[in-house]
């Protein structure tokens, strides 16, 4: 699982993953071990590189989301972040790109599969409406239409696999009122 | 005067802390609560708890009438005020008093007169304690102006009816009084329904030094050391320490000598503190008298061994001091930091919130005095003391030492707070070797620079969190059918 | 010898309290852990943690092979055995040094020597110091019996290389002796791997006196007063005290100069308890000594104002002891109380769980040295310490209602404990009165009669809960289709 | 909502009730208002009669699982005892009544309304297997056969509302082999 990490002026790449038991970190490429029990409800044990360290954990609340922040406190005191999820960024951004380039033809983001369509052809849409659902990295991920538009032609169906880029429906923009 | 059943007229860290005297002396004990502190831990406490009305203070626990009710419903026969809310109010005094209870504190006539900063002055010149140049006969602003020049620059500007700090400034030149001097008047008038106001020349460097004193009906009077109330933030301690490393054997005595001419002058009956203020020459000038049990008392029971809260029952049942002068211990250093739900670097904002994790300090000679516990929730209303951590050694190194390891095991979830501030208190220079007086805080060098040395700690365990997440997720069921579901729990990625 | 990076070779409370010193001093700790104590208080206290092996101590904590690789792994110059475990195994002290690490207790042959309870005997006869009379020259069965009637009952059977109490037992006939003989044999094999034992004259009401001692490499000698540990059951102390009440000032110094003449005799260095028997008339005999910190040392760190840790280190660094014989404060008295998870009412069988609820008490002059945490799950492969709770106060009755109020905050859910027991031996009259001896335990007073006053206070609680679930259950649909789910949550009456 | 307490050698018989809000404890017949707050997760603060109670609340596991085990820690001690639900009492009582009496015929033991019907009439049960689930009080009562025996008559349907003591099913206890 890969995770942003953004702290003051920082940011790091993160991942962390679990295989036999064991957890491993990856701090912007470098892999380390990590022995982590959860003592109490928000306090965990970490011994990392032999060094033992209590972390309690607060969850902070963000105007976005997809921000997860965190307010970690140890005996030198406490640090503020968060962490998101690099892909739903990816997926932003790339969504603002598209919305503000206007195109009419929504593609698949990230490779996957129909899970839902709730529009046919014909249709009119408002911004925001949804439009299908794309299972991919385990996510449910929810395509919007980005403006007021008419759906001009489905190019997928329910169930289908979606390779990157794929084209899945064309909108045509309707003029503002 | 009987003390067989006691009303705590107060909440909180004070109240809990009154509560295990009473245990250990075996009074039964009556708490009062607010709406909001039905939960509170004094409540929990208690033997009897009784509600006396909604949230805020005005509202409950400083409506004398509603305690006077409570003491006759429980049967209490005394109120100890704790400090705080009614506690230095002769008005309230008088009622608890003449609804024949026994008020835990000095008599009416003594809190009448310390409670006017002015009359206060006049009795410490009486008994020949030196006091600041000062102006207080005139409360006309423009004749103010006029007397500052004459009595010259830094001032402060101070209620004549003020208490615990409230809307005392202090002032560099005509302009700056000019500008404080409504601003001081509104303040005195909110808080004492009093407008007038005095000028009292300001020390440079000052150090705040107060001496607690003890006195029985029967005429015998001590004094038990001093404390230092240096450490402040807008007339506010935020820690303190007894001895005061700046005071000399020679210094204590004279202070105490004062102190306690003061307290004769007046016929002090009860335990209080006079205060103090001392220049870089060690000349000291009285400031005020405190007439109640003060929030730094700790650390003089620390270092005398005494409980001052069971002189304050023993001297309202008309009991002799335990102790003369000679007797009273001076046994090591201690050192105590007021710790708050607070945000330091955000000029010390309060913080609300649940306390969703607590693990306070633990081991020899620590003292964490508290009304709090895992689950409370911090009101706004409130002040935000989450505790009063004391640590005691037997030298002024070792008892910083103590609290700095103390401060280090504190961890407090939920709410920000001020441990990481006082951790970095206990590592200043000035601190360390003693030499601090009043204005130690003036810039902010506990702000913390840069992101910490273990910052992957914090992280992993955040990024646990995240995983475990994701894990649980992922153990749903990805069918068409889940996804009403999955939107019900906002576990979907909106495009 | 160096101590710039300290290895705690044990767990739990004697762990944490070391772990405490340490971060006072600035010394960065190791500890070690077995499986099941991955997230125990001393690994979260620590700078450093590594597993030492499987939860049965003999395969970990017991282990100075990996006591010793940690040590090198970690950078660890010096070892603190704490109590219990291999803290008075001249052969785990042997490897400790020989691998070139400084061993926090007295030497190598200190130990050998005292660790032989004949031989300790003789070190004690040579000084001076009186001992009881006793039969160690034979082994044989009835060689043994034949001169125990020589001595006369009743007498002790003890291991020769015995320590803690372990294998030690009263008889009262030869018949019982005979039953007796092997038992004892088998747990001191069992347990130090010799099957030696010598009968030793019993004291018909004994008074347990230890004498707490230091000594520094440049042959300074103190002691620092005695603990009363009377309050013993099975001969394992359950409370202490310090001073001891049944002991006066001049028995005070004659006890601490036998105590030293005997650490003179052998070179001791380090810290240690001299113990005796007390008989009525106050005529003491030395039993033992204890070679390490001992369990109840917090009371005569209270009564001191001293931190005996930092006494070991400092003494094990080669620097001279702090304070002469005449500078060794005597301020105050304490008490301490074992507070275990076991059954008071049930021959005070340890029992295990989580504790799912933990309210420590808190306040002036209470210590809580714990090693546990909410959520912490007892194993019942260790001891079954929750904690030690001292208080101190300025006399002995003070200390005692202290105790008493503290006893009343403490609150323990999950497992069975021993707090209501505590509470009721700070009310028993022998021990208010100061008046008791080791056989106190010997009528089991301590059991609640009847039931209590708040009967309808502990079945509210119960009852809401009942409610609660009622209502949760109310709240479900009650379909067909629900009731399998309903089997499933236990959620239905067989009839 | 009733229960039978048992501690020591004594019982009382207690209810408790929300009323706007509001708690009343009845011990024995006589009302006590009650005011009670979870202040964590095992523990309650208590006002009753002024008196202000801290009380811990430990579940004991009891062999019989209608029997609901607690231990209670006070300032003064620990409480141990047994809450029962009454009806349940009752009815178990009763059944062990029916089973001793050997009877043929099952009977409501208190009015409800017949959920599920396990067996059809000609077929053959063992003891302790389930018959039929009747609801009452809120509760879903599983009647199981008192013996082994053969379902001589069914009196019932699924849905069926019945009186107490109404005829559910008749049974023909089997020899044992």
């Amino acid at each position: 699982m890969k995770r942003t990490l953004t702290i003051g002026d920082e940011t790091h790449e993160l991942e962390i993953y679990r295989r036999r038991g064991k957890l491993t970190m990856v701090w912007d490429g470098e892999e380390i071990p990590l022995d982590l029990v959860k003592v109490e409800p928000t306090s965990y044990s970490i011994i990392m590189d032999a060094h033992s360290v209590g972390v309690n954990i607060d969850r902070v609340r963000t105007m976005d989301p997809d921000l997860h922040g965190f307010r970690a406190s140890l005996y030198d005191g406490a640090y503020d972040f968060t962490l998101q999820d690099p892909h739903k960024t990816l997926l932003a951004s790339a969504m603002a790109r598209a919305k503000q380039a206007g195109g009419g033809l929504m593609k698949a983001l990230m490779p996957g599969k129909v899970l839902k369509l709730f529009v046919h052809e014909g249709e009119t849409v408002e911004e925001g409406q949804p439009i299908l659902i794309l299972e991919a990295m385990k996510m449910q991920n929810e395509y919007t239409a980005p403006m007021n538009a008419k759906v001009v032609k489905i190019h997928v169906e329910e169930g289908m696999a979606l390779e990157i880029s794929a084209p899945m429906v064309s909108l045509e923009p309707l003029a503002a009122e | 005067m009987p003390v067989t059943k006691l009303l705590i007229a107060n909440r909180g860290e004070v109240a809990c802390r009154i509560l295990r005297t009473c245990r250990e002396m075996e009074i039964p004990t009556v708490a009062v609560y607010s709406d909001s502190d039905r939960g509170a831990m004094h409540v929990r406490l208690a033997v009897n708890s009784y509600p006396i009305g909604p949230t805020p203070s005005r509202e409950s626990y400083m409506r004398v009438d509603k305690i006077v009710d409570v003491a006759k419903l429980s049967g209490a026969d005394a109120v100890h005020p704790g400090y705080g809310f009614f506690a230095e109010d002769p008005e309230a005094a008088r009622k608890i008093i003449d609804a024949g209870l026994t008020w835990i504190g000095p008599s009416v006539e003594v809190l009448e007169k310390m409670g006017d900063k002015v009359v206060a002055r006049g009795i410490a010149q009486r008994v020949g304690v030196p006091v600041l140049p000062a102006v207080y006969e005139v409360n006309d602003d423009e004749a103010l102006v006029a007397k500052a020049a004459e009595l010259g620059f830094p001032l402060m500007v101070k209620p004549v009816l003020g208490r615990d700090g409230k809307g005392m400034r202090m002032v560099r030149t005509a302009g700056e009084l000019r500008r404080a001097l409504p601003r001081v008047k509104g303040e005195a008038i909110f808080s004492f329904w009093d407008e007038r106001v005095y000028l009292e020349k300001a020390l440079v460097n000052p150090h705040h030094v107060e001496v607690q004193i003890a006195a029985d009906a029967h005429g015998n009077y001590v004094y038990l050391w001093e404390r230092d109330g240096s450490l402040q933030r807008r007339f506010q301690q935020v820690a303190e320490e007894a001895p005061s490393p700046f005071v000399t054997p020679e210094l204590r005595s004279k202070l105490g000598e004062a102190a306690l001419a003061i307290a004769k002058e007046i016929n002090y009956v009860g335990i209080g503190s006079v205060e103090f203020l001392l220049d870089d020459d060690k000349n000291f000038y009285f400031l005020e008298m405190t007439c109640r049990l003060q929030g730094g008392h700790a650390v003089t029971e620390w270092i005398t061994g005494e409980d001052l809260v069971r002189w304050q029952i023993s001297i309202a049942r008309g009991e002799k001091l335990p102790l003369t002068q000679e007797q009273i211990p001076l046994w090591g250093h201690a050192f105590q930091c007021r710790i708050n739900a607070e945000d330091p670097d955000k000029d010390f904002a309060p913080s609300s919130g649940t306390l969703n994790y607590l693990r306070t300090p633990a081991g020899r000679n620590i003292r964490n005095d508290s009304g709090v516990y895992y689950g409370w929730e911090m009101s706004p209303y409130y002040a935000p003391l989450i505790s009063k951590l004391s640590a005691w050694g037997p030298n002024r190194e070792l008892a910083l030492a103590r609290m700095h390891a103390a401060l280090s095991e504190y961890r407090i979830g939920g709410v920000r707070n001020n441990v990481a501030f006082h951790k970095a208190l206990t590592e200043h220079k000035p601190v360390l070797k003693g030499e601090y007086c009043t204005n130690v805080f003036r810039h902010a060098w506990w702000k913390q620079r840069g992101i910490g040395p273990n910052l992957k700690y914090a992280v992993a365990a955040a990024l646990f969190e995240e995983l475990e997440m994701e894990e649980r997720r992922a153990q749903q069921p990805s069918t068409d059918a889940s996804v009403e579901a999955w939107k019900r729990h906002n576990k979907i990625n909106r495009l």
